[in-house]
């Protein structure tokens, strides 16, 4: 996409929505709303992605981060009594390892990539196909991520057997194991 | 969030002008305005913002209208009364007295609860809803933005829908209230992935995830329609897509969320005035959205069942009124599952043979048994 | 929000908290869209699971027994209208059985057979009404409107016979306040010969539907004994298979005299005590039948007095079925106009007792469900 | 007493085998759709779909019917209809006391009606004509008391009051509800 004014509004936009997001979610008490928060910042990402014309990238980031990851976020403060109204106050300690990472990662943005050329938008990038991504994840060469999404396959798998081997391992303790298609409802 | 829609929308619209849908009067208008055919510049494109805001706007709101009155005239009908008669003729008028009533109401909030997240969540369902409109090709040369990946995209926005009911459940304080919204969390997440191997299977027998080729590529006489294309599995697929967008809906028979004579109204228990409306509003235009979704992709979307008539809007709008029948009939027809029994039908009945079937469709298309 | 709840609220066993999720507890009612009334049920529950479950009764109590005292005996019928509307023709016959056995009157026989008549028909009437209930509390509203338009047909017939629509107030010690009107025998063939084709139309409809088979079968089941240690009577005794019908085992009026079935359920889960039902109405129509064809000319009262009196230190007992289970009535006189103590024995006083053993481990859907199938009128438990 | 904890032991699965006897209707088919004991792999993810998909149809076919088949409706317009409508003579609307053409009822203010009356509904206040007879006074009626039991009629041996048909009783004012019955004093 060619850079125009417009672009430039929406990139300011979207960086401050960032931002401040980010800034809402790791300040907020509330952790519902530092869940909203999130999602905030990671919408702004998704914009991001759009002005790059990664279209697939942004829809991703959608799909996975605001549809699953944050809706599980907030569904686990949903099910947890208290966690929405107690408040959980943050160490010393803790503050200071959050400020360290952030240093950490901005100073790894910074050495990675020195002579970005910090343009909103990148004019070279022609619109990602579907099918081009489905090529190239599949492609078994050096240039594929046939071996690196097998696994990831294979990492989700084991992450998925291993949530329901926990959540089966609490159970001899509840009292109804009929109808344990509806416990995931309650 | 309403940018991220409209990026695409500028790209396409100067890659797809070709030129018979070049002319319309108010894309000539607004060219001629800014005097600026790439539509790259600010005035046209705030133009062009506004314009598909208002379409936007008042589109949803006179489907919703339309389709409230035709649930409670088609209600009537199957119960043995009338329905609506007395506001306007045929009651026409019913839900716009309806509206105002709501409107003029006192908003009220109970006193413990979370005032963000209880103002916020009415809001978050119409923008879903105004998302997905503008991606939906009502016309050969009707439709707002036309993504690459609009059927990703679909999913995408779909899957948010639940946020506000989660949200809003739990500012309302209300225990009735977290439960229709956990309810309403695990039913429209499981139901998502039957939805979307649904989409796939679309995807897969296209070789396209934007709508307007999937139409496109469904020109012709009915027989090229998905649904009969391809052999049994189009058909299956739509009832799974029936089966599973009444889910997402929350329409009976998997209305758990609500499910007035369990949880007195479920997440919205607590709404009242225009922050219930916003909610009932929204669950109309999902209505028309899911059922426009279903016959783009399965009935052929705008166009005509035989070569010989001319396609267009009407027969999208027809179509869509078909399933938007359906589901009116399966609501007043249909008791309602109980939440446990919903999750079992998704991941032991539907869940496998939307798979089975995905997997019969790609043996059908790689040996080019389609019709 | 604070769900959890320290101290245990009365009538439960046991605290919510403990196990490995926190219970909490919900106050079902007293306005609630499924409990039939101002009916409260505070329920513990383990996400939708339900615990335990404590009924709380007396929310319209209306003190009618004690009002029963200051009235005399022809006044206190119009009070019984008001315990279980939705049978007050028998909870009438009930006191009017009481009266005529106390103060010693007879019954002629067109009386009796107009008073079989009206009964049956309005137990027809009420499965009607809790058919159409049943349907919605499942999520079914279109069978609701279809319960209450056949019901419709027979209140009509009622309105023409008493002149009331609910509260009926139509029986007398000693007979009926009315003859039959006029073409009242053949409309009421034909609405029974309109109910065969209709009670097949709503199994097709809600019986055989699948989805309500799976929320009624083996849901909120009754075991014989709970059911008889509960004192379970009516329709909710016989879907757990215990055979008593006060129609056929002490049959008062002329009830001997009719071929009718006590239709019994094996397991009493939700399922039994829908067909239960559906079968009986469907008995009903056969009942109605034989006393239609059998109907003989005559008085339709017996001679008339101001006033009943019930001799001093005279006990009298009647038993009747209503559409719920056995109505009693227990009079004490001190030979005054008025009675000395009336006493009722209402069925769903015991239904609602027995919830906790029916629903508790089932979800809380399925509560709503038992709720249903009970066909609780509230104010016949606070009376 | 069982705690809900006993009650568990007994899952909803544990459903005996047999339906209900004496039912016509049901036995047989009943029967053999009955799937919760142990359902086979047939019986659960083949049958039980289709037979309840079927039945699901059925259903549907009802409504449909209902729909289609306008002469189904039921609905009265009240307001429209309020001419042709007739309410039973039998009806209880509200006690009345007809009058003759010269404007005479036949109440002899005996107070039997008010004694039969459990609610304190009517109160019959006599006078004494000029031949020092007790004739009616007053005859109050006071509808908001009224449950419209109708035994007042029943008392009263000269059929000098009646249930009218008059349905429409909703009023703003309470006091519009107490009402004289008799136009003029009794003579007799």
């Amino acid at each position: 996409m060619e850079a125009t004014l417009t672009t430039d509004i929406l990139f300011y936009l979207f960086s401050a929505a960032i931002l401040g997001c980010g800034l809402m979610a790791v300040t907020v008490k509330n952790l519902l709303h530092s869940a909203i928060a999130l999602m905030g910042c990671l919408f702004g990402t998704a914009g991001l992605f759009l002005l790059l014309d990664h279209e697939f990238v942004a829809l991703m980031q959608i799909l996975v981060y605001i549809g699953g990851v944050v809706i599980f976020i907030i569904y686990a403060v949903l099910l947890t009594t208290h966690l929405g109204t107690r408040y959980l106050p943050a160490s010393t300690l803790k503050y200071i390892s959050g400020v360290t990472l952030a240093a950490i990662v901005l100073g790894l943005v910074l050495h990675i990539d020195p002579q970005a050329t910090h343009t909103a938008v990148n004019p070279d990038r022609t619109a990602t196909t579907i099918d081009a991504i489905g090529y190239r994840l599949l492609d078994g060469s050096t240039n594929g991520f046939l071996i690196p999404f097998e696994v990831i396959s294979v990492l989700l798998l084991s992450a998925m057997i291993g949530a329901a081997t926990i959540a089966k391992h609490q159970k001899p303790g509840a009292t109804n194991d009929e109808d344990e298609t509806g416990g995931s409802a309650s | 969030m309403d940018t991220s829609t409209h990026q695409p929308v500028q790209q396409s619209v100067a890659e797809r002008l070709d030129p018979h849908t070049a002319t319309t009067p108010l894309g000539d208008w607004v060219r001629e305005l800014c005097d600026a055919p790439d539509g790259g510049n600010l005035l046209s494109m705030t133009i062009n913002v506004i314009i598909i805001i208002i379409a936007i706007c008042a589109f949803s709101s006179l489907t919703a209208m339309v389709l409230v009155w035709m649930e409670r005239k088609l209600a009537g009908r199957f119960q043995r009364r009338l329905g609506p008669t007395r506001t306007g003729p045929f009651g026409l008028l019913q839900t716009a007295a309806d509206g105002l009533k709501l409107f003029l109401k006192e908003g009220f909030r109970p006193n413990a609860s979370d005032p963000f997240t209880y103002y916020l969540a009415p809001l978050l369902p119409l923008t879903g809803a105004f998302m997905v409109l503008a991606v939906i090709p009502f016309g050969p040369s009707m439709w707002i933005a036309d993504p690459e990946l609009g059927l990703i995209f679909i999913s995408a926005i779909a899957g948010l829908g639940v946020l506000a009911l989660l949200i809003g459940s739990w500012g309302s304080n209300n225990k009735y209230s977290l439960m229709g919204g956990l309810r309403a969390g695990a039913q429209a997440i499981s139901y998502e992935v039957s939805l979307i191997l649904c989409f796939l299977l679309i995807v897969l027998a296209s070789g396209e995830t934007n709508l307007l080729n999937i139409v496109e590529g469904q020109q012709g006489n009915f027989w090229n329609w998905w649904i009969i294309k391809l052999p049994g599995a189009g058909f299956i697929a739509f009832i799974f897509f029936i089966i599973t967008s009444t889910a997402e809906l929350n329409r009976t028979p998997f209305d758990t969320t609500e499910a007035e004579s369990e949880l007195t109204g479920g997440f919205h228990t607590e709404y009242s005035g225009i922050a219930f409306s916003m909610f009932f509003l929204a669950e109309y235009v999902h209505m028309f959205i899911a059922a426009a979704i279903g016959a783009t992709l399965f009935l052929g979307g705008y166009n005509a069942p035989f070569e010989f008539l001319p396609d267009g809007w009407w027969w999208l709008m027809a179509k869509s009124y078909a399933i938007i029948f359906l589901y009116i009939w399966f609501r007043w027809t249909f008791p309602r599952l109980r939440i446990d029994q919903l999750m079992a039908l998704e991941w032991k009945f539907l869940l496998p043979l939307s798979l089975i079937n995905l997997v019969f469709a790609g043996i059908l298309i790689a040996m080019g048994w389609i019709l | 929000m604070d769900l959890v709840q320290t101290e245990i609220p009365e009538g439960f066993t046991r605290s919510a908290g403990g196990g490995h999720t926190e219970e909490y507890y919900l106050n079902m009612g007293p306005q609630h869209p499924s409990t039939h009334g101002v009916l409260r049920l505070m329920v513990r529950l383990d996400g939708e699971t339900v615990k335990e479950i404590v009924p709380h009764i007396g929310y319209i109590h209306r003190s009618i027994e004690k009002m029963a005292e200051s009235q005399s005996l022809i006044q206190n019928i119009h009070l019984t209208d008001r315990l279980d509307y939705l049978s007050c023709h028998m909870t009438n016959l009930g006191l009017c059985l009481a009266i005529e056995q106390g103060a010693d009157v007879g019954v002629p026989e067109r009386a009796e057979y107009i008073r079989i008549i009206v009964c049956e028909l309005q137990r027809i009437q009420s499965h009607l009404l809790w058919w159409g209930c049943f349907a919605m509390d499942l999520g079914a509203l279109t069978a609701f409107l279809y319960g209450f338009d056949e019901r419709e047909k027979i209140t009509d017939l009622f309105e023409e016979l008493c002149g009331a629509r609910l509260t009926m107030n139509y029986f007398r010690p000693g007979g009926c306040v009315s003859d039959l009107p006029n073409e009242f025998i053949p409309r009421i063939l034909k609405i029974c010969e309109h109910m065969k084709t209709t009670l097949d139309e709503y199994d097709n409809l809600v019986s055989k539907n699948m989805i309500i088979r799976e929320r009624t079968q083996g849901v909120g089941i009754l075991s014989k004994e709970r059911a008889l240690s509960h004192g379970c009577t009516g329709p909710v005794a016989r879907a757990s298979g215990i055979n008593y019908d006060v129609r056929k085992d002490e049959p008062y009026g002329i009830y001997n005299r009719f071929d009718f079935d006590v239709p019994l359920g094996a397991t009493g889960d939700c399922y039994d005590r829908y067909t239960v039902r559906i079968e009986e109405m469907r008995q009903s129509i056969r009942i109605l039948e034989q006393a239609c064809k059998d109907l003989p000319d005559g008085d339709f009262r017996s001679k008339e007095k101001p006033n009943y009196k019930i001799p001093k230190d005279e006990h009298s007992f009647s038993s009747v079925e209503t559409a719920r289970g056995n109505f009693s009535t227990y009079v004490v006189s001190d030979g005054g106009k008025t009675p000395y103590r009336i006493k009722y024995r209402s069925p769903n006083f015991s239904h609602i007792g027995a919830i906790n053993d029916m629903a508790s481990g089932y979800k809380l859907a399925d509560l709503v469900t038992v709720l249903a199938t009970l066909d609780p009128v509230i104010p016949d438990i606070d009376r | 007493m069982t705690t809900p904890d006993q009650h568990q032991d007994t899952p909803p699965q544990n459903r005996p085998q047999s339906r209900p006897q004496n039912m016509g209707a049901f036995t047989p088919e009943a029967q053999a759709e009955d799937t919760c004991t142990k359902p086979s792999f047939y019986a659960y993810f083949i049958k039980r779909p289709i037979v309840g998909a079927f039945s699901l149809l059925t259903g549907m076919g009802i409504t449909l019917k209902t729909l289609c088949n306008v002469t189904s409706t039921v609905t009265q317009e009240y307001p429209e209809n309020r001419d042709t409508l007739t309410m039973p003579p039998a009806f209880r609307g509200q006690v009345i006391m007809p009058h003759d053409e010269e404007g005479e009822h036949k109440c002899t203010a005996c107070t039997l009606c008010e004694k039969a009356c459990p609610n304190g509904t009517i109160s019959v206040l006599p006078m004494k004509n000029i031949a020092n007879k007790k004739v009616l006074g007053k005859y109050i009626y006071r509808f908001d008391q009224c449950t419209l039991c109708s035994l007042c009629v029943e008392a009263c041996p000269f059929d000098a009051i009646r249930m009218g048909n008059d349905f429409e009783h909703a009023t703003v004012d309470k006091d519009s509800l107490v009402m004289v019955l008799n136009e003029k004093e009794g003579r007799l």
